[in-house]
């Protein structure tokens, strides 16, 4: 019935995705893009993900998670981790690293159904703060994990890299809060792209059909929902373990971008849970583009406020606030669509005169 | 026997100083239906005030403490009137990521005024230390200090909450905002009220945190700031008396589990007992559970 | 206007249902009778346990006694998803629609059980996505057709004024296929146009869709104006029940209702 | 409608900042669009920049420094961003390297590897020809993988694991994790400190974590007994009596620290709050404990540490006066660091005879032979050498009367 209309819509927004990357080879080709933009290429998709990722468990299920970094940081490791395992077995980068988003996505997969199946009963609040504690204990995990490698096989220990008691062959490849360090930087901004793409295909077929709506009646109004016959658990289950296993995918991008790897506070933490929210709140509860919109522009600010120097990061607070208060006050509003209809008015007076 | 003694005792001071902050929290939480992000900064302001005031200006430690607690409630006041009141009929989520937007706002605005460094907090606490069982148990003054203000706090905020007319009136407005408004109270008002009962707890709390743990960066309140907020939804969000319990018990099994299991995991194990106990009892331990009504 | 033919099992038998909550029995022995195809109304004054009667019949709480059969089959203790699998489907008090959602998707939502395709199959969007999806369209849209909703399939639900939103909400629950139909006051809330107008809905409902149905309602016209049978509850517990004119009349019913 | 519109603003804010962040290309950064592209620049920093382009025409070294400006690493960062300038300024008015001045260009990574290359590559846009940074060790890593790309010389002032110049275009000034860790474990032994150690440590930091390793291992060889082995994270770092128990509980004659002086100085004030006095023995992160506004000094008396820097040498007490004249607090172990980066820069150039119209690579390999071949008194030692990775060894100090005395 409106399929159309959905089409028209998904349309745009893959429009707007291509768009953004067929801009970016021409200024490429031309020797106009900066260095700074080229490096942030990958991070926007990446936080683009996250972001689409992350508002198909709050918009679409209805549920507040700040444990997202979480996911992704399960992702990371367990992709790094796999790539810097098979150097020997798989010379090919390539091939190691589309086995690694598989990988990290499964993983963080799986921790999503995992973790859902407990957490999912709790509602509201008591949510966020479940999923906080989640993602704190995955980091908090990662950070004392040692695993090596040595002629007879892999050695783990939560202590340190010498209680693994390897012989001279052995090479550690997770070093606890020291991490993984050497993985291949085989992450370009087309792959990103290519990712984002995928992940927008999958959230955006996903709620639209039958699946999607039954995640959206939850959200909507659980009791109705379970009245007319829809498995309540096992839709949240599903939405939520999606966007775990598509931010596994994000973190495994994120690994391959960089050639260290650590599980601290400032990448893996609920700060990072928390800035993936706010691209989600921003772009809208519900709208993927959004989300993209919002992860572009917030990842791109504290970068163009470079040269506000000390005080890039307290303009970076101000335009958040400000921002959310004219995106979501009900008098910011009202004044809005006053403006609005007053500039409809005389567009419409102007054609009328003309 | 001694040892475990002084590590439970070590844990309930850093478990009270939780509970201050979930006080904060929780009235705010209760009150406004809200969930402050920016407390934990707010705390760490009050103790760059109560610095200035004690160290740079030389003000005795209960002047500086007043000092704090004027800046603070000022503060807190503005920040509710700046920022959240307009978003009061928004989604609670626009809320929170003002309340983020506040946070950062004063991490930053302290980094510019206090610099980087980390400064040196003078204990407002002057006792000598409680040595007990020949000098086998030291329990240091600032640590009494702390768990009686928060006893003493926590039943005078009850008291005020029963007792009087703006308490009553908070209760109201926790239970059912528009039906308040309808009686004639004033929501606006109340909810100011209850930021700046809110605030001024936070000077009190980032007193007391900077003289156990001497060390004030801008950063100072962040991770106080969100084992509180874990402490407050623990003991069940909204609930006077769970916020002390929670932080208590909190701070109880982070120093217990270093002691005990692995100092690297503390946090690990705080926030797996906090998930199951939210398991068993999904709005914490003295929470009201609410059954949606069909 | 009374059933024609007189069936073997009756299509609901609840016998001595009880539930209590901290100590109160908000529901005794309560026993019940349905033929299939019958209009059937549940009445008392507010605080009976009427909608605790329909929240036992749907799984929403497990009674602590009694047994519910529907279609002579025992139904009693299973979850609310399965119960409208089995054929009892509801609306609520406070209507309850997936607001967000446009008119047309509460109705599909309600076809889940019904339409089904994996969710594979709807992300890589597969032929029989299409071939679902047009079939579900088709069939919501007759529901709507039936309600004078089909104009507005568009809308978003909570977008819709009050009345249709009582109409929604029964289309929603009639593409579950259920056999019996629970409504919760269907008419509270509407002038008395609307009301009228319900009353011929449900009718034409019970008609079409061969449908037996229980709703609770306050509205005494519209009770004794489509109601065959009725069951009066007071403080959890049948006061009386029978045909409707009979029970109108009984003076216990009038003192329940205006107290002593 | 609403949210098309709030779409459409977002989406024009997007198109905003492509555009600024493509200011100009990397190779040609001319001078000009360097200028425009931090437009919005307070005035001061306006002026500096103006005065740069300036020297820029008779040429000019480009140095970017890389560090944590904002968030929790600030201290770090800004320590070595103030020590950079404070060096490039006093080079500059004495005339240049070689007459030609040098340009610094500080830019923040928050302590984030991504950040990080980030900075770099808003440095690379700027026109850098040389790095001092990161100073953090992973976002160090993250960028030492970029410059190795690029072939862009890096020198970074504190960054310590053994990763961050496992490049050759990459030097350090401050020592290695593991040499710091055998270093200590070496110093205890060696002088009978102690034979009864306990190690409180950040198991969330790699700094940490990789000198507490090295320690372990040479403290075996020792003969050094650990008798407790306790760990914090940067998450719940306030708190320290437990580990101070049972440290004591354990019988430590010594506690060793391989911390920042930010931890330190609350492990020292909870220690003496329990009348617990063992000798306390940090690593060069311990530098800057005195420098903690209002702490309380006799808390560090008998405090030992590894140092490099020495605020109470004669060099270094000239440095220390002319920075906290610049900047009202006093200097840190990374700003001694930095100082010296920048004079083992200066030292490089002029026995290469660098030139600033040289490609970024050349330049880089030239400073490669060169650093090796020279050889400078600095802060943090005398007679500093470098080799593919040379670092210079660990001297001790303790605290008395609140100040270093060299051991």
């Amino acid at each position: 019935m409106d399929a159309k209309r959905i089409r028209i819509q998904n349309g745009i927004t893959y429009g707007m995705v291509i768009a953004f990357w067929a801009v970016i080879q021409i200024m490429d080709k031309t020797g106009n893009l900066s260095s700074l933009l080229k490096g942030l290429l990958v991070p926007l998709c990446m936080y683009a993900i996250l972001a689409v990722s992350l508002n198909l468990t709050v918009g679409i299920l209805g549920e507040l998670s700040l444990g997202h970094a979480g996911f992704m940081c399960l992702g990371a490791f367990s992709g790094a981790f796999f790539t810097n395992c098979m150097e020997t077995a798989m010379p090919s980068v390539g091939l190691r690293f589309f086995l690694a988003l598989i990988l990290g996505a499964a993983v963080a997969g799986v921790f999503g159904l995992l973790i859902g199946i407990p957490v999912l009963r709790l509602k509201g609040d008591y949510l966020a703060i479940v999923t906080l504690a989640f993602g704190e204990i995955i980091k908090n995990l990662i950070n004392v994990m040692y695993i090596g490698r040595d002629a007879s096989g892999f050695h783990f220990s939560n202590k340190d890299a010498l209680s693994m008691g390897m012989d001279e062959t052995g090479v550690v490849i997770v070093k606890g809060a020291q991490g993984i360090t050497g993985t291949p930087r085989a992450a370009t901004f087309t792959i990103g792209i290519l990712l984002l793409l995928l992940t927008l295909f999958i959230v955006l077929n996903l709620m639209h059909s039958r699946t999607g709506r039954a995640i959206m009646s939850i959200r909507d109004n659980r009791i109705a929902a379970e009245s007319i016959g829809i498995n309540i658990t096992k839709y949240k289950l599903m939405a939520f373990s999606v966007s775990a296993a598509l931010a596994g995918m994000a973190g495994v991008l994120y690994a391959h971008s960089l050639s260290t790897l650590q599980a601290t506070s400032n990448n893996f933490g609920y700060n990072k849970s928390i800035l993936i929210l706010v691209f989600v709140v921003l772009g809208g509860l519900g709208n993927m583009r959004g989300s993209i919109i919002a992860a572009v522009v917030l990842t791109a600010l504290p970068e163009m406020l470079r040269g506000l120097n000390d005080y890039r990061m307290l303009i970076y607070a101000v335009v958040l606030i400000i921002m959310t208060i004219f995106n979501s006050s009900p008098k910011a509003i009202e004044m809005r669509s006053v403006v609005m209809d007053k500039i409809r008015h005389r567009k419409t007076a102007g054609k009328e005169a003309a | 026997m001694m040892s475990f003694l002084s590590y439970f005792i070590s844990g309930v001071s850093l478990g009270s100083v939780y509970a201050i902050i979930a006080l904060g929290y929780t009235m705010v939480y209760g009150i406004a239906r809200m969930l402050n992000f920016a407390h934990g900064d707010i705390i760490m302001i009050g103790g760059f005030a109560i610095f200035t005031a004690v160290t740079t200006m030389g003000l005795p430690p209960l002047a500086g403490i007043l000092i704090g607690v004027v800046v603070c409630t000022v503060l807190g006041v503005t920040i509710e009137r700046v920022a959240y009141r307009p978003l009061r009929e928004a989604s609670s989520l626009a809320v929170l990521i003002t309340a983020i937007g506040i946070s950062y706002l004063l991490q930053n605005v302290a980094l510019l005024i206090f610099g980087s460094n980390s400064h040196q907090f003078t204990s407002v606490v002057n006792l000598p230390n409680l040595v007990l069982a020949d000098g086998r148990l030291n329990i240091s003054s600032t640590t009494i200090v702390t768990i009686l203000s928060c006893i003493v706090i926590m039943i005078a905020l009850t008291t005020f909450i029963n007792r009087t007319r703006t308490g009553q009136a908070m209760l109201a407005v926790s239970e059912d905002r528009g039906a308040a408004s309808l009686m004639g109270i004033d929501v606006n008002k109340t909810i100011a009220v209850t930021f700046a009962i809110g605030s001024a707890l936070a000077a009190i709390a980032g007193a007391l945190l900077c003289s156990a743990y001497p060390s004030l960066t801008p950063y100072t309140g962040s991770m106080p700031g969100i084992k509180a907020f874990t402490a407050a939804v623990f003991g069940g969000i909204g609930s006077i008396p769970g916020a002390l319990l929670g932080g208590i018990i909190l701070g109880v099994i982070e120093n217990l589990s270093k002691a005990y299991i692995s100092s690297q995991l503390s946090d690990a194990i705080v926030f797996a007992v906090l998930i199951v106990v939210l398991l068993v009892r999904p709005t914490g331990i003295l929470g009201r559970q609410i059954n949606e009504k069909v | 206007m009374a059933t024609s033919e007189v069936k073997n099992t009756p299509m609901l038998e609840v016998k001595n249902l009880s539930i209590s909550f901290g100590g109160l029995k908000a529901v005794d022995s309560f026993n019940v009778v349905i033929e299939k195809g019958q209009l059937y109304g549940l009445i008392g004054p507010n605080g009976a346990g009427k909608t605790t009667v329909f929240n036992l019949l749907t799984g929403v709480y497990k009674p602590n006694t009694g047994t519910i059969l529907l279609d002579g089959e025992n139904i009693t203790g299973r979850k609310t998803i399965e119960i409208n699998q089995d054929g009892i489907a509801r609306t609520f008090q406070n209507i309850r629609l997936f607001k967000e959602l446009s008119v047309l998707d509460n109705v599909k939502t309600a076809l889940h059980n019904h339409h089904r395709y994996s969710t594979l199959e709807g992300i890589l969007r597969l032929p029989k996505f299409y071939k679902v999806e047009k079939e579900m369209d088709a069939r919501a849209l007759e529901l709507l057709k039936v309600f004078d909703l089909d104009q507005q399939w568009n809308y978003k639900a909570s977008n819709l004024p009050y009345g249709k939103q009582r109409k929604l909400e029964i289309a929603r629950a009639l593409a579950t296929d259920p056999k019996l139909l629970l409504l919760d006051e269907p008419a509270a809330g509407m002038n008395p146009n609307e009301t009228a107008e319900l009353m011929e809905t449900i009718r034409f409902v019970r008609d079409e869709f061969d449908m037996t149905i229980l709703l609770i309602e306050h509205d005494m016209k519209l009770v004794s104006g489509i109601c065959e049978k009725l069951t009066v509850l007071n403080f959890g517990q049948v006061l009386t029940q029978g045909d409707t004119s009979d029970v109108l009349n009984d003076k216990r019913v009038i003192t329940a209702y205006l107290g002593e | 409608m609403k949210k098309r519109m709030l779409c459409l603003g977002m989406a024009v804010a997007m198109a905003a900042s492509l555009v600024a962040c493509s200011g100009s290309s990397s190779s040609s950064g001319s001078e000009t669009t360097a200028a425009a592209e931090t437009e919005a620049a307070t005035t001061e920093a306006a002026e500096t920049e103006a005065a740069e382009t300036e020297a820029a025409e008779d040429g000019s070294f480009k140095i970017g420094v890389i560090g944590p400006f904002t968030g929790a690493a600030a201290a770090y960062g800004l320590g070595v961003r103030n020590a950079a300038q404070l060096a490039v300024d006093e080079i500059n008015a004495a005339g240049g390297v070689d007459g030609y001045t040098i340009e610094l260009n500080a830019q923040d990574d928050e302590h984030d590897p991504q950040k990080s290359v980030n900075a770099y590559n808003t440095l690379k846009d700027w026109g850098a020809q040389m790095i001092i940074g990161s100073v953090t060790t992973a976002p160090c890593i993250a960028v030492a993988a970029e410059t190795a790309a690029d072939n862009m010389f890096q020198i970074t002032p504190s960054a310590s694991a053994v990763e961050c110049v496992a490049n050759d275009n990459a030097f350090r000034v401050c020592f290695s994790d593991p040499d710091q860790g055998a270093a200590a474990a070496r110093y205890i032994g060696e002088h009978g400190l102690a034979t009864n150690v306990a190690i409180i440590y950040d198991s969330s930091s790699e700094y940490s974590t990789g000198i507490r390793e090295a320690f372990m291992g040479e403290a075996a060889e020792q003969g050094l007994e650990i008798v407790a082995d306790e760990a914090f994270t940067a998450d719940n770092a306030t708190d320290f009596t437990v580990q101070l128990d049972k440290a004591r509980e354990g019988g430590a004659e010594l506690v060793f620290l391989p911390i920042y002086y930010q931890e330190a100085s609350i492990i020292l004030n909870q220690a003496a709050a329990r009348d617990f006095a063992p000798i306390f023995f940090g690593v060069d992160g311990m530098d800057g404990i005195l420098t903690v506004e209002n702490f309380d000094t006799s808390l560090a008396e008998g405090v030992m540490l590894l140092t490099p820097f020495s605020a109470t040498e004669e060099s270094s007490q000239k440095f220390t006066a002319d920075y906290v004249a610049a900047y009202g607090e006093d200097p840190n172990q990374f700003s001694a660091d930095a100082y010296d980066a920048v004079y083992a820069i200066k030292a490089a150039i002029e026995n290469a005879a660098i030139t600033p119209d040289m490609s970024v690579s050349d330049i880089c390999e030239a400073m490669k032979v060169s650093m090796t071949e020279i050889s400078i008194d600095g802060l943090t030692g005398s007679d500093m050498t470098w080799n593919a990775a040379g670092e210079p060894a660990p001297k001790a100090a303790k605290i008395e009367n609140g100040v270093y005395v060299m051991q």
